[in-house]
């Protein structure tokens, strides 16, 4: 049974239909892509899921409950988590305190258990929340750069750090709006795609829109292709790349 | 009764006209330069004391209005220059730019507390010409305020909609970045931008003058009725702010209707704020987060 | 750049407290300094400038005839803008550190805050603003208020409109501030009193001009006169005049003179009534007269109430100073001057160097002048408006007047 | 001396609205600017009940829950708009506050004020003389600082920072946003109040003109020239702010003119630090150094 399902999701931007009745299903622990032309309303799906805009209409299913227009926040605890196509940090922490700042603590005591834990200790974080943010940091391998303020992080750098606040959050399904823009073919192959698939074995699911075809290739064992709002085509990539017209649509030749 | 309501409307109407003159130019500056420009109510008041020096030299009204002009387009481009762009090129936050420019009002308004003193001066050595027509009473300086507006309003339409200036402006208060990028000189627009508003002051001074009279402190209030026009028309839409001038200005003056003066301000206010409240955008605003997101 | 900041503020701290710490040696009476604590700039002031001006001649005159037995005299001058800390703050400042015995002062908020700390520092005060209407009993033992109290221009002026002028319906237009306040409730209680009725009021905030929403209310009162309270006179008589508020209007004399404005707005409040202490009709002496022109030449228009009252403190003071002199021992002190205040004025007439001649009612501290009454009247030879002394009541009279309205 | 008194205690008092202040403008980013009506409610709630014959601190605990309760009213728009914007809704509180104050002539006296206010008294002890007034507010003031310091250094603090930086990032790591902006607004605005009730005790009388909206523009000047996002900084710019009229008064001018050119100064002080420092005299802290030092220790 599908851990993500999307039901007749549409959403309207004054006239502009960016999302038109979208159903998909997302299995368990596996990397799904997202693909389709500029303006096809990918961002608009993810807004949509995570809770940052508000569906005109359709529902949206984690874990066969229904989330729709659930608050992000409660989305997170409930494990369902994004980050930005531009890279959105918290520029004047330290890489490891932007981490730690997502590190998932013990949600006991309700809603504004978060609020309590947070008066205890004097100065920022507790020890095991830094130790947890430490493990991220590493597991996204940069334990050397981990006390630089991200300001001074290049971006790929950036991108890593955001990457691993998403994992700090401990959500199941991690949604990635473009992790392959702006990093060059190298720290692609040698960092990025290790990462992903590290993940899926760890068992997290993840949801990604991507630009990047190769990337497609290399890691997603199921893509989704939208188009105007709408879901053109699904299957493994090689079927997706294969069909002519659909490339068509993609490439505009 | 109804000879009430109407006089009140029509008094409301009046003020609310003579705000809009003011109001307009605020929001132009505030919408191309995004500059929340507080100092505006001193350029008013620095147009003010000119004018004022040149009616106590004997000169005619109209010299007088002249010189406000000028003496507000001369001031507004100094601070542009000396003010605004140096902070535009460190980049300061709206808020220092915002409080930059309260000093820079509080600096005007006791210097020119130095000229005018704590009197209210006038600016015309005779008394208004007043005639009735049925419940109402227009005064001539009245009617030069409706004048005015209009002018005002319909020129800076032209502006607007009729010249490459114009059309700069629109696209710089529709998209900074991609104006920018497409080559529109923002410095240049500034100063352009900058010395109509010192036109404006001037009228609006003059107008101000011949209805109430100039003191040196006024400046803060029309400064602020301008900020919540600007905000109740909606960020970037200049008809709104218009629109929200003449209402602030009528609703100013229809409360009394019902209540004791004594609460005029407050019911004012209440209503601003609860507006505010129910319509963060205002009339005509853009929405914020669809930026963001 | 830490270090920095921390020099900046360390030098900072430094330099303010040897300013602050540093106080003027206590020398014995090589001058005596008496202190003005007034809204002498900002939006509330009215003409700091002239304030000053009045009294800086005053103190000079003195000075230069050799002042009070070859002591001279010496202003400390503090603006609180209307401000009730900067107020406080001023009257600490001048008792502490300059340690100025006397200060005048004017503004009800300020008058009030500084009431009790003065009788902690021993200082003694002298309000010279229109308001306090109404406050005899409230303020402390070592205030006192040399200048024809607001209330009692209310018992006369209603009392000449009600009783004499047989106008019985009364209107109130009053300024939203301490004492437009309290005036408005003393009409309500004196009006009824006399007979009169009280058809409507209205108020407008301090320092507002446009009285647009005010005047249409006002026609529907059908009022026989109203009574205006507040700064700005002029501005509201010209509002009244162009929108047609064709009635009679009442004013206080404080800030009536002006000529430069009556030669503006004579025709707006022409027939106008203004009730004042009898003060600006005589100029009975040479002194007087020389301010009075010299003001004039400086400001081009005639000293007002309030200027003329800080015309009149510091030979008031000289002669306080001299009375308690008599005595010898430590005399330049609140409380030995507010004895010689009492010895002096305290129910008997003293004239004031302008020539206005009051006495202070030693129970509340209030001064009492005799009341006039003037109405602003169009000269055809002259072709200009002047005040008319319409009723002049003596000291006496104005004491039977109060005691009708209580 | 008792003048540097009384400037310290207003110093002191004015550093506490800062630093409160800077907790929910300089750290949430949450454009609050109507210090000036909390504080006034503070003192009008505790000049009216220490009237009523209230002890010191229950009076202080009510006013603190009254300014907790009323920046709810203030959380409504804030929770939804753009820091500019409320910047403006809140100027038109103010003065909608101090409308209330003048025209509620029953409870507040109205522009005539509150009269005869007794000096606070604890355990016995009247801080009547401007020195004990002074001492009060210098063990009140740091208090205040500490524990803003504390929230603006726990997790929370950090979060609030963070949310005030970047809302959306915040919002997709799972924080509140919401809650965590009523809490700062909460803490800020009581401790705001208890100023104020702390206030209105520093002399027998208080009416509106001490609760304007230009009060709320000194507060707000002193949290950016001091720097907005560094408590520190409050302090300092509180220091020059409320220092700087009264050493104006020991420059010798020609009287007449002197009062006008002191105001000028003022304004062109202001002024001139913000083309300086355009982040402020003390700048922003950069919470990062501490931290991660503090982190160094705890893998040692």
């Amino acid at each position: 049974m599908p851990l993500l399902q999307t039901v007749d999701l549409t959403k309207s931007f004054g006239g502009i239909r960016a999302v038109e009745r979208l159903s998909l299903s997302l299995g368990d622990s596996q990397i799904t892509g997202l693909i389709g032309p500029n303006g096809a309303g990918k961002s608009t799906v993810f807004n949509l899921i995570t809770g940052f805009l508000p569906p005109d209409a359709g529902r949206v299913l984690f874990n066969s409950k229904d989330i729709t227009r659930h608050s992000p926040h409660k989305l997170v605890e409930l494990g369902l988590a994004r980050c930005w196509q531009g890279v959105r940090l918290f520029n004047n922490l330290a890489a490891i305190e932007n981490v730690a700042m997502a590190v998932k603590r013990p949600s006991k005591g309700g809603r504004f258990s978060g609020l309590i834990i947070g008066w205890t200790p004097i100065s920022g974080f507790s020890r095991e929340i830094i130790e947890k943010a430490r493990h991220y940091i590493e597991m996204v391998g940069l334990a050397g750069k981990s006390r630089d303020v991200v300001a001074d992080l290049s971006f790929a750098e950036r991108k890593l750090v955001s990457i691993a606040m998403l994992l700090a959050t401990e959500a199941k399904l991690l949604l990635l709006d473009e992790p392959a823009s702006g990093l060059d073919a190298k720290s692609l192959t040698r960092t990025m795609f290790p990462l992903l698939f590290k993940l899926a074995e760890a068992g997290r699911t993840l949801f990604l829109v991507e630009h990047n075809i190769e990337l497609v290739k290399e890691c997603c064992k199921k893509v989704f292709f939208m188009h105007h709002g709408a879901l053109l085509a699904e299957g493994t990539p090689e079927e997706i790349t294969r069909d002519s017209e659909l490339k068509q649509i993609y490439f505009g030749t | 009764m109804t000879d009430l309501v109407l006089s009140l409307l029509f008094n409301g109407f009046v003020v609310g006209c003579r705000y809009l003159v003011a109001v307009l130019f605020f929001t132009l500056v505030q919408t191309s330069i995004e500059v929340i420009h507080i100092a505006y109510g001193g350029v008013i008041v620095l147009a003010g004391c000119a004018a004022f020096i040149t009616i106590k030299l004997g000169l005619p009204i109209w010299l007088a209005l002249l010189t406000a002009m000028l003496s507000g387009v001369v001031l507004s481009t100094v601070m542009e220059l000396v003010i605004y762009r140096p902070l535009r090129r460190k980049q300061a936050s709206n808020m220092i730019v915002m409080l930059v420019s309260l000093g820079m009002l509080y600096i005007i308004q006791s210097s020119a507390d130095l000229i005018l003193g704590g009197l209210t001066s006038r600016l015309r050595p005779e008394m208004a010409l007043s005639f009735s027509l049925g419940p109402l009473v227009i005064t001539d300086a009245a009617i030069w305020t409706m004048i005015g507006a209009t002018v005002v309003s319909i020129s800076l339409l032209f502006l607007l909609y009729g010249t490459s200036i114009g059309r700069s402006l629109r696209a710089l208060s529709s998209n900074r970045q991609l104006a920018r990028s497409a080559g529109i000189d923002v410095n240049r627009l500034a100063l352009v931008v900058f010395s109509l508003s010192g036109i404006g002051a001037g009228l609006f001074v003059i107008l101000e003058g011949l209805d109430l009279g100039i003191r040196a402190y006024m400046g803060f209030d029309i400064a602020l009725i301008s900020a919540f026009a600007t905000i109740i028309g909606g960020f970037g839409s200049l008809s709104g702010a218009a629109l929200a001038a003449v209402l602030i200005g009528m609703a100013k003056d229809t409360f009394p209707l019902y209540f004791a003066t004594v609460w005029q301000q407050l019911l004012l206010y209440l209503c601003i704020f609860m507006f505010m409240l129910a319509k963060p955008r205002g009339f005509f605003g853009r929405k914020v987060w669809k930026a963001e997101l | 750049m830490k270090k920095v900041q921390i020099a900046v503020l360390v030098v900072l701290f430094s330099c303010t407290f040897t300013v602050f710490g540093h106080t003027a040696p206590a020398t014995k009476y090589d001058q005596y300094k008496i202190g003005i604590n007034q809204a002498l700039s900002g939006p509330f002031s009215l003409s700091g400038q002239a304030y000053l001006f009045s009294m800086e001649r005053a103190i000079n005159e003195i000075n230069q005839a050799g002042g009070i037995d070859g002591v001279p005299m010496k202003l400390i001058a503090e603006d609180h803008k209307g401000k009730n800390e900067q107020a406080l703050s001023n009257l600490v400042k001048m008792a502490t550190i300059d340690k100025v015995p006397v200060s005048i002062m004017g503004f009800t908020g300020p008058m009030m805050v500084c009431a009790k700390p003065a009788e902690e520092y021993g200082m003694l005060l002298f309000n010279h603003a229109a308001g306090m209407t109404g406050l005899e009993k409230s303020i402390g033992k070592n205030s006192f208020h040399i200048m024809a109290n607001g209330a009692w221009d209310l018992y006369v002026g209603l009392y000449y409109a009600i009783k004499e002028l047989k106008l019985k319906r009364i209107g109130v237009a009053w300024s939203n501030y301490e004492e437009g306040l309290l005036s408005r409730n003393m009409i309500k209680t004196i009006v009824p009193k006399l007979g009169g009725s009280v058809v409507g009021d209205e108020s407008f905030p301090l320092g507002n001009q446009d009285f647009s929403a005010y005047i249409p209310k006002a026609k529907t009162w059908k009022a026989d006169a109203i009574y205006y309270i507040g700064a700005l006179e002029w501005i509201y008589f010209k509002d009244a005049y162009d929108l047609k508020l064709k009635v009679q209007q009442m004013g206080k004399a404080v800030t009536m003179a002006f000529p430069e404005l009556i030669t503006i707005y004579g025709k707006a409040c022409e027939g106008n009534l203004w009730i004042g202490a009898e003060t600006y009709g005589p100029w009975l002496t040479e002194k007087g007269r020389a301010y009075r022109e010299a003001f004039k030449e400086k400001f081009k228009f005639y000293p007002a109430f309030i200027d003329q009252n800080l015309y009149d403190f510091p030979y008031l003071m000289r002669d306080l100073i001299l009375h308690a002199k008599k005595a010898g021992g430590d005399y330049y002190t609140a409380d030995r001057l507010r004895a010689a205040l009492l010895e002096l004025c305290g129910n008997r007439d003293y004239k004031l160097a302008t020539g206005t001649s009051f006495k202070l009612d030693p129970k509340t501290g209030f001064a009492v002048y005799p009341f006039v009454i003037y109405r602003t009247t169009y000269n055809p030879e002259t072709k200009e408006y002047y005040y008319n002394v319409v009723k002049s009541y003596t000291m006496e009279e104005t004491m039977a007047i109060r005691k009708a309205g209580e | 001396m008792d003048y540097v008194f009384l400037v310290g205690s207003s110093i002191c008092i004015y550093a506490v609205l800062g630093v409160c202040l800077n907790l929910i403008f300089g750290y949430g980013n949450i454009g609050v600017v109507c210090s000036a009506s909390f504080f006034g409610i503070g003192a009008y709630t505790s000049a009216l009940l220490t009237l009523a014959g209230w002890n010191f601190f229950p009076t202080m605990l009510v006013a603190i829950a009254v300014g907790a309760l009323l920046s709810m009213v203030i959380s409504l728009p804030a929770l939804r708009v753009h820091w500019d914007y409320l910047v403006i809704i809140t100027i038109a509180f103010n003065i909608l506050m101090y409308q209330t104050m003048l025209n509620l002539q029953d409870i507040t006296g109205g522009s005539f004020g509150i009269r005869d206010i007794p000096p606070i008294e604890l355990f016995g002890f009247l801080f009547k003389t401007r020195l004990s007034y002074f001492l009060l507010t210098l063990v009140f003031a740091p208090l205040c600082f500490l524990a803003v310091r504390y929230v603006a250094n726990s997790m929370y603090g950090i979060s609030l920072m963070a949310i005030g930086e970047d809302e959306l990032a915040a919002k997709s790591i799972g924080k509140n946003v919401g809650l965590h902006k009523i809490m700062a607004m909460a803490i800020g605005m009581s401790l705001t109040a208890a100023a104020g009730s702390l206030f209105s005790h520093q002399s027998t009388y208080i009416n509106c003109e001490s609760f304007t909206l230009h009060d709320t523009v000194l507060v707000l000047s002193i949290m950016i020239v001091g720097g907005m996002g560094n408590l520190w900084g409050s302090i300092v710019g509180a220091f020059i702010l409320v220092s700087l009229p009264e050493l104006l008064k020991f420059v010798g001018m020609s009287s007449s003119v002197a009062f006008r050119v002191r105001e000028l100064i003022f304004g062109l002080a202001i002024v001139l630090v913000l083309m300086l420092f355009p982040k402020g005299i003390m700048g922003k802290e950069q919470p990062a150094e501490g931290r991660v030092k503090h982190m160094l220790k705890q893998k040692s």
